[in-house]
């Protein structure tokens, strides 16, 4: 990596990963609280991804993400605020509590979901950037998935048809190497995600998913790509969950040895030493950032515990849409 | 109006007038399926509109049942309009994680802050002896689906007319045209156009007893109609038009004067539609009722090739005129 | 049997049990889905069966659902006898062409030539706060297809004996596990077996009104009953367990003794499988009835996350008795 | 091509091929007649592909057809009469009348349909393929579809679990360079299909579709390659349809001029022609090759007008098998 380092982007950065982190550490221990319900899958580890490539994007682009979307929401500019009271089931929450940790949804952002089936969201992803083609929009759809995603009809069929019509969709896969317990020997008969493009003769890449700078980078190049009307591009992004899939999960597939590995590549840990290695960081800067995270993660949690409850007599509500009574 | 202009036409020219206005007046309209364009559609509907919309409007798609339903929810997101075209149920079902996943929850899931605003049309129906993997009849099976509306057009006004007041819905509509309908010859007024989506409608007044039925069994139940009448039995015959949301009052009002009901339905018989309108009408009209309410369904057999066998297979109007005989002599 | 020794147990116990048993007994058994293998299966039911049967036997397969179960019925026309396991019945959707265009068709487009001895097994219901696409209650959905068999174990005897009886099976079966029994504790007598696939069984007799219920429902209609028996109303429960083919026998039989009748379902409402025996029973027990036949279904809502909306959504035992009781005043 | 010409398999596989195309042409000629009904797909104009495939098949094989499989059927062994008696709806056609010309079984030839959803057979030949290597027979399944079923996602998971498990499947794609009415250029971002092969890691090749010597060494390479246990393959058959692709096609979608220059590469008279150049064939023996084939031909459908109707009482037999009452 040769790119110059902006102290300013660096810390916004790194903040925002840190914000991440801080976030789902406290969303696990709220779990085991009985605060949140549901399935919760955490990104940590992977917040590299998210930060980078959402570094990218413009706010005019579209979001499709799945249901490990924290990481995803909070660097789109989502307030951790309507996260927490989402996940909480209250309705300041973002999608009103009916969504849960998986169905984040923001209108203002263009965040189309978290997205709770496996490759469920990338027919969606290409439809939006159908849209933005057909209506002459030069904006991109950046759609998340995983490793196991791509063992899905729908991802295929996605690739082809973006490919086909042109359409500025980034396909972002974040290999993690596991889907849910399987490792990815047992479900790709070739492991080389990126070179998947070549079916569909579509541009794509593969990058360092912890190096927050690489994939930025990469990320930047795809887009340009996209912004200059070459097509949809799939951007492979190599990292790896340090967390269990969910709160269920025993680990059984995987050796603590492996995980701690790689935890030694933490993308937290690897922006701060590349940050202190140019100068551009002290410990107090640090423990300053510590603060202001977690002041952001404990006045979500205030707010959240502060919601209220949707009525119940709403339950039918956003069925159909209100004019409508079906 | 006293003299109402009308052209001869048929059902398929009712629906492609019906794609041709959508796309004249509303540019964020566009046809999405297997073989829309060049083939000009698979039942014809579709012909001649590449030529006069272009392919960015009339888009042929590839195989891809689940990709091309799950952009027409993108799309839909986005601000377009889209109608796509299944080409038959059979083939839905490739897509069915879209549309229930997808198209029926998001708005739901995201608290109302989206919605889509999309038409899904598709093929329905057996009796062209296509055998089991091209006959179903799934309409009914769809209306379990909350957050669907789901439209049966049996008739060449509501062929003609359906189509953009689904477009209006800001809900995901499924269209179902009966795939024996197609060739049906009509006069359509001059200037149809929009009908109300939400009710049933009588297509012929009768006292004696109800018969509820919807697409390509009206005309099945009509002629048995005609048959009865010239036994004296009058039958009323409603045409549901809508299966989610049910329009119940209709029926029950009809039930109501008539004190019995039947309902054929070309879908297999258990949990079909007609279950649910029979088990609605248990609840909410038993103390009207003189007679259990029977079912004339499919029967429970992928469907067979053979012509004799697909036929038996069917509702046919000798079991309605023999069923309604026998419902109205136990009176 | 006098004394007969039982082992506490859990259902997902049982249900390991009955896959063990498979695998040993018959060597054409394997299991196949998702995270079945190392993951040790997502609700953990086959923890375990990995190390003692190997990689060959359990099978853990790609997310690819559509192809692994499409390739179970391939092994099934094969000569196999796999268990296919569909990580949970919202995920099904994605296989549900194969389900209904292949395994329920073949023998039928076949002309009896071949057969598919396949079982899948499924994960379905809410009361989990899993949200709108993790939490369908399909099953009574499904059982609209012809040429499947659907059941549904509500209790540990049938989660341990149901799957060896649909082995013997030799067409598709699919097995339906409510997620929220998974833990539900009990005892299980030491040498339980196969079970009768065929028939519904009455769970608590009774003589005021006949409960018809089925999978995770069936507790709650109990605890109503029990709460009802303290107000002197003696509900008689029917455990439908196998929703396709339907025993209709058993709660019409029930029915002539109560003259009353109320179903719960944990499924969408309109056209469920409540809406069947709704209308099954009027059309085969009309006279019987004292009042009209009520259904307590889910709301029709895609389900949402937060807890007391979800209970708001889904059957309840207060609403049960109030139903009963407003249903037995009333007669 | 330097393969040597075996006199008798030449003449054999001329006589297929031409089986094949009056068998269909007189089919054409009954559907006009109201004698067989449904959909009805000529295979014309492709016979090469299947009758060099199962040249290379043995009887304990497998095949997975689509609905434009009575080219197949025939060469795999099954008599015209049991055919064209299904195409009749007669019940001593070989599925009892219940399947159609779209669905073609036959157990005593391991055919296993005639399937009539695009892409749908395909996972089926995959969990063939996999009873067979669970039980330890070295046997191979042969899965046919079209240019247009590369598309389904079906396609895609089965490719990657195929090679995955290393199954034995030979995935054979007839390319006729359009799926319906759509040509193929609207349907894959890349036309190379065989090419489709490697982000599965699996091996595959093209072949020219209208040369039966060529797709038969072709076939016995990737049937060799199954049998000694070394995965799946996808061979690609280039190849076209001379006819509409029903019997409602008004053909709008291709030139005749098109359609004329590929009638220039008929398979049968590419065969002929070579015969001929070595002198392995008259015009004495054509002709009464046309008359044994003719003979054949009529005897099919002096069969099928003999046949008798299923009794309708019948009617729900076969939903399940006999022992059970669902
Ligand atoms: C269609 C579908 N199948 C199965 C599941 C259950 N499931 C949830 S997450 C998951 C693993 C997905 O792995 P991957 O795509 O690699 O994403 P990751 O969780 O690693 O981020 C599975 C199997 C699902 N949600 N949807
Ligand atoms: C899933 C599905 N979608 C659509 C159809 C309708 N349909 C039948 S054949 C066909 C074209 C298939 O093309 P291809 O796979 O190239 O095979 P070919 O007909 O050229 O042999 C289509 C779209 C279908 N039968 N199944
Ligand atoms: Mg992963
Ligand atoms: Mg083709």
């Amino acid at each position: 990596m040769t790119t110059q380092i902006d102290r300013e982007h660096g810390m916004a950065q790194l903040r925002m990963m840190l914000l991440i982190r801080r976030f789902e550490e406290k969303s696990a221990e709220l779990y085991s609280a009985a605060k949140i319900r549901g399935f919760l899958h955490l990104y940590i580890g992977e917040e590299a991804v998210a930060v980078a490539v959402m570094a990218a994007l413009t706010p005019e682009d579209a979001v499709v993400a799945t249901y490990r979307e924290h990481g995803q929401a909070l660097a789109r500019g989502m307030s951790a605020d309507s996260i927490m009271a989402e996940m909480y089931g209250k309705q300041e929450g973002c999608s009103r509590g009916r969504g849960g940790s998986m169905h984040i949804f923001d209108a203002a952002t263009r965040f189309y979901g978290g997205n709770a089936i496996v490759g469920g969201g990338i027919p969606l992803a290409v439809g939006l950037a159908l849209a933005d083609k057909m209506r002459g929009q030069n904006r991109v759809t950046c759609c998340f998935f995983g490793d196991g995603a791509v063992a899905e009809g729908d991802f295929h069929e996605s690739m082809n048809l973006a490919s086909l019509w042109k359409l500025p969709v980034l396909f972002l896969c974040e290999n993690n190497l596991y889907a849910m317990g399987t490792a990815i020997r047992y479900t790709q008969a070739s492991l080389d995600i990126a070179a998947k493009g070549a079916a569909y003769g579509m541009a794509s890449a593969a990058v360092d998913g912890m190096d927050v700078m690489a994939v930025e980078e990469a990320a930047r190049i795809a887009t340009a790509h996209l912004r200059h009307g070459n097509g949809p591009y799939l951007l492979e992004c190599r990292t790896y969950r340090f967390r269990p899939h969910s709160m269920f999960d025993a680990e059984l597939y995987r050796t603590r040895e492996e995980v701690e590995e790689w935890k030694k590549r933490d993308p937290i840990d690897l922006l701060i030493r590349r940050l202190r290695e140019v100068g551009l960081f002290s410990d107090q800067e640090m423990s300053s950032l510590e603060q202001s995270v977690t002041a952001e993660v404990e006045a979500s949690v205030a707010f959240a515990e502060a919601g209220s409850w949707e009525p119940v007599e709403d339950l039918t509500r956003f069925v159909c849409s209100e004019r409508s009574g079906v | 109006m006293s003299e109402q202009a009308t052209n001869s036409t048929t059902y398929r020219e009712a629906v492609k007038m019906a794609i041709r206005e959508a796309l004249i007046r509303d540019e964020r309209v566009f046809l999405m399926g297997e073989d829309v364009g060049y083939y000009g559609g698979c039942y014809a509907v579709s012909k001649g509109l590449l030529a006069e919309f272009g392919p960015e409007r009339i888009r042929d798609t590839p195989l891809s049942e689940s990709a091309f339903v799950g952009a027409g929810i993108g799309a839909a997101l986005g601000g377009m309009r889209p109608i796509v075209e299944v080409m038959t149920v059979n083939f839905s079902l490739l897509a069915l994680d879209q549309i229930m996943n997808n198209a029926a929850t998001i708005q739901h899931m995201s608290g109302g802050q989206f919605n889509v605003p999309l038409v899904i049309r598709m093929a329905t129906g057996a009796g062209k002896q296509l055998a089991a993997q091209h006959a179903h009849s799934l309409e009914g099976w769809y209306a379990h689906i909350p957050g669907l509306r789901v439209l049966s057009p049996a008739t060449l006004e509501d062929a003609r007319g359906m189509l953009w007041s689904a477009l209006q819905d800001p809900d995901p509509v499924i269209i179902f045209e009966n795939n024996t309908l197609y060739n049906l010859e009509g006069a359509l007024a001059a200037d149809a156009g929009a009908v109300d989506i939400d009710s049933a409608m009588v297509r012929r007044p009768g006292t004696d007893i109800t018969i509820i039925t919807y697409s390509a069994s009206l005309y099945k139940c009509l002629d048995a109609a005609a048959a009865l009448a010239k036994e004296g039995i009058e039958a009323e015959v409603i045409d549901l038009r809508t299966l989610r949301p049910l329009d119940d009052a209709t029926y029950l009002a009809s039930i109501a004067r008539t004190h019995r009901a039947l309902i054929v339905d070309e879908g297999w018989r258990s949990g079909s539609i007609s279950a649910e309108i029979s088990a609605r009408i248990m609840e909410q009209a038993f103390y009207e009722l003189d007679i259990p309410v029977a079912r004339i369904c499919s029967a429970e057999v992928p469907m067979p090739y053979a012509r004799h066998m697909e036929e038996a297979a069917l509702p046919q109007v000798d079991a309605i005129v023999a069923t309604v005989k026998r419902m109205v002599g136990h009176g």
